[in-house]
C-alpha cells in the first residue's frame, strides 16, 4: 500500500488511527483484528522526514500499539488486575470513539461558522458626540454645613494645641521683606561682613531668602557691597546718599 | 411594495458599505436599469419615514448612503455617552463652602482659610460647573475671582443665595485671612 | 407593533454602535425596563424577516449587533469587495469543540480527548478571543479551567451554548478522560 505519510495532514495520531480505519472499512472497535494497526507502525516507522516535535504524539501511539499486539501474544502477567478500564486496548478504542465524536462535531461547527461568516457587521459611525455630561450626587445642604463643621473642627484643634497656622510660621521665618529690614537695621551701625548675616545652621530656605534680600537691596540702591580679592570676604555697607530707609 | 426584495438588498449593502455609493454601482452591480434601481430607493426612503424605523437616506446627486434617524440622535448620544455621576470630595466641599460664603473670592483668599493648596479643588468645581471665574481682583496680579453659579443653587435646591444657611459662629472671616495673606506676602 | 418607536430607537442606536451591545446598556441609556427592551427587540427581529428588510439581529446571550441579511450575502459581496472571512483551522476547531461541550476544561483534559499537545490551539482560541481563561481548577498544580466566551457565540450565530449542535451519544466524560490520558501517558 502505498502512502505517502505528511504528519501535517494529520491533526495528531488518533486522527491518522481514524483516517486508516476508514480507509479500511472497519468499525473503531475491530481496529485489532484488523491490519490497520500494523499500517500505522509501518506508516510511521517508515516515514523519516519527520519533525520530532511532530513526530513524539505519532511515536508515542506506535509504543502502545506495539504493546497491544505484544499483550496479544504474551499470557496476562498475575499481577494484572482484571479491571476493563485499566486495559490499553479499552482505553485506545474509547479515546478514538471520543475522537470520531468530536471531529464529527467539528464539522458540525464549521457549518456554523460558515453560516455565520455571511452576516456583515458594520464598523462603528464617527458619531459627534457633545461635552460628556456629569451628574453629581450626594449634594445636599446637610453635606455642605458637615464639610463646614469638619474644617471648623480642624481649625479650632489647632488653635487650641497653640499650634499658629502654617503661614504664620513662614511670617517669623523667611520673606524678602523683612530679610530686607533686618540687613538695614544691622547696618545700621555700621559695615556688616556677608557671612555674618546667617543663623549657625542656615536652611537653604534661608540662605535663599537673605540673598534675594540682599538683591533686593541692592537693586533699590539702599545698600553697597565692596570685597578686596576674589576671595575675600563680601562686606555690606548702608548707601548713604539714600535719603529715605526703608525702616523709619 | 413593487421591490420588495430589491429593497432589502439595497438597505444590506449601504449597511455593510457604511460609506455613501453611486447609484450606478448599485445598478451594474445588480443588473437593474438606474430607473429600477431609483424606484427601490424611493420605496425605501417612503419606509424609512415610519417611526418604528431608525435610519434614512441620505441623497446627494447620485449618491447615496445609509444614516441613522437624525430624530433619535439624542438617544443614540445617551447610549454612547452616558451621564456620568459623580459626588464631590471633602475637600471640594470645603472649598465650596468658602466660595459659597465668600464669594467672590480669589484663590488666595480660600487657600488662606483652609490652609492648603486648593487649585485642584476650583478646577474641579469649576469643571463641574458649580463655581465660575467672575472677575479679576485689582490688587497685585490681580488673581481671578470666584463665585458659585446658578448651577451651585440648582444642585444644593436654593432660590437664592440667602436660602443658604445662617452663617455658623467663628467661620473664618475672609477679610482677617486676606489681611494675613497679605502679611505673608509683604511682611 | 406594540413598540414603534422604541423599536425606530434601538435600531438607530445599533446601527450608530456598529459593534454588539447589551441589552442592559439600551435599558439604562432609554430608561425603560430589560422586559420592555426585550420585547422592543423580538418585534425588530420579526420586521426584519420581511423580504424587503436587508438587516437582521444577531444575538447572543444578553448582546445584541446589526448585521447585514445573511440571504443578501452574496449580493453584498458583488458590489463591495469579498468581505474577508476568517474561519477557524481544524486543530482550532477540534479543540474548541471540546471547550464548548465541556467548559470549564483544563488543557490537560483537552489534550487528553485530543491525543495531541493543545497548547499552541488554547493561546491561539485565547488570542481571538473565543475562549477565556475563567479560574483554576481545584487539584494538582492548580491548572487553567477555560470555557468559551460571547464572542464564540457570536462567531458561530449561536444565541446560547444551548443552540450548539446535539451532542452524539456517548460523548467522552472529561473525568473519565483525564483517567486515561494518564493512564496512557504511563503505559
Amino acid at each position: 500500500m502505498a502512502f505517502i505519510f505528511e504528519s501535517k495532514e494529520f491533526q495528531g495520531p488518533l486522527d491518522l488511527l481514524l483516517h486508516l480505519i476508514g480507509n479500511a472499512k472497519i468499525n473503531i472497535a475491530d481496529i485489532f483484528v484488523s491490519q490497520v494497526t500494523d499500517q500505522y507502525i509501518r506508516i510511521v516507522s517508515q516515514s523519516e522526514a519527520m519533525d520530532m516535535e511532530e513526530a513524539s504524539e505519532f511515536i508515542q501511539m506506535a509504543a502502545t500499539l506495539l504493546l497491544i499486539k505484544s499483550r496479544s501474544i504474551l499470557p496476562p502477567s498475575p499481577e494484572e488486575t482484571e479491571n476493563p478500564d485499566e486495559n490499553p486496548e479499552a482505553t485506545l478504542i474509547w479515546q478514538l470513539e471520543e475522537y470520531a465524536r468530536c471531529q464529527q462535531l467539528a464539522a458540525q461547527m464549521q457549518d456554523f461558522e460558515e453560516a455565520a461568516s455571511r452576516l456583515f457587521s458594520k464598523l462603528p459611525d464617527e458619531y459627534p458626540l457633545p461635552p460628556p455630561q456629569i451628574e453629581l450626587e450626594g449634594l445636599t445642604l446637610e453635606g455642605l454645613i458637615a464639610a463646614f463643621m469638619k474644617m471648623q473642627a480642624r481649625f479650632l484643634g489647632k488653635e487650641k494645641e497653640g499650634l499658629a497656622p502654617n503661614r504664620v510660621i513662614r511670617l517669623d521665618e523667611y520673606s524678602v521683606p523683612r530679610f530686607m529690614g533686618e540687613i538695614l537695621r544691622k547696618t545700621k551701625r555700621g559695615s556688616l561682613r556677608f557671612t555674618d548675616l546667617f543663623s549657625e545652621n542656615p536652611s537653604r530656605n534661608e540662605v535663599v531668602t537673605l540673598f534675594l534680600a540682599l538683591l533686593e537691596l541692592l537693586k533699590l540702591g539702599k545698600l553697597r557691597v565692596s570685597q578686596a580679592h576674589s576671595q575675600a570676604e563680601i562686606v555690606l555697607n548702608r548707601n548713604n546718599k539714600e535719603v529715605q530707609p526703608l525702616e523709619t | 411594495m413593487k421591490h420588495e426584495r430589491l429593497c432589502g438588498i439595497i438597505e444590506s449593502i449601504l449597511f455593510v458599505c457604511g460609506d455613501d455609493i453611486q447609484l450606478q454601482t448599485l445598478a451594474d452591480a445588480l443588473g437593474h436599469t438606474i430607473e429600477t434601481i431609483t424606484e427601490a430607493v424611493d420605496e425605501l426612503e417612503q419606509a424609512y419615514l415610519h417611526d418604528s424605523r431608525g435610519l434614512m437616506l441620505k441623497r446627494f446627486n447620485d449618491r447615496l448612503q445609509l444614516v441613522s434617524k437624525s430624530d433619535y440622535a439624542t438617544y443614540v448620544e445617551r447610549v454612547l455617552q452616558p451621564v456620568q455621576r459623580q459626588s464631590l470630595s471633602q475637600s471640594a466641599l470645603e472649598t465650596l463652602v468658602i466660595v459659597a460664603y465668600r464669594q467672590p473670592i480669589t484663590r488666595q483668599e480660600v487657600e488662606a482659610i483652609r490652609g492648603v493648596k486648593c487649585d485642584y479643588s476650583l478646577q474641579s468645581l469649576s469643571n463641574k460647573g458649580l463655581i465660575a471665574d467672575v472677575g479679576r481682583k485689582e490688587t497685585l496680579g490681580r488673581p481671578i475671582l470666584y463665585a458659585t453659579t446658578d448651577d451651585f443653587l440648582s444642585h444644593f435646591g436654593l432660590r437664592t443665595l440667602k436660602d443658604l444657611p445662617e452663617l455658623p459662629a467663628n467661620f473664618p472671616n475672609t477679610d482677617n485671612s486676606v489681611q494675613l495673606s497679605m502679611e505673608i506676602e509683604q511682611a
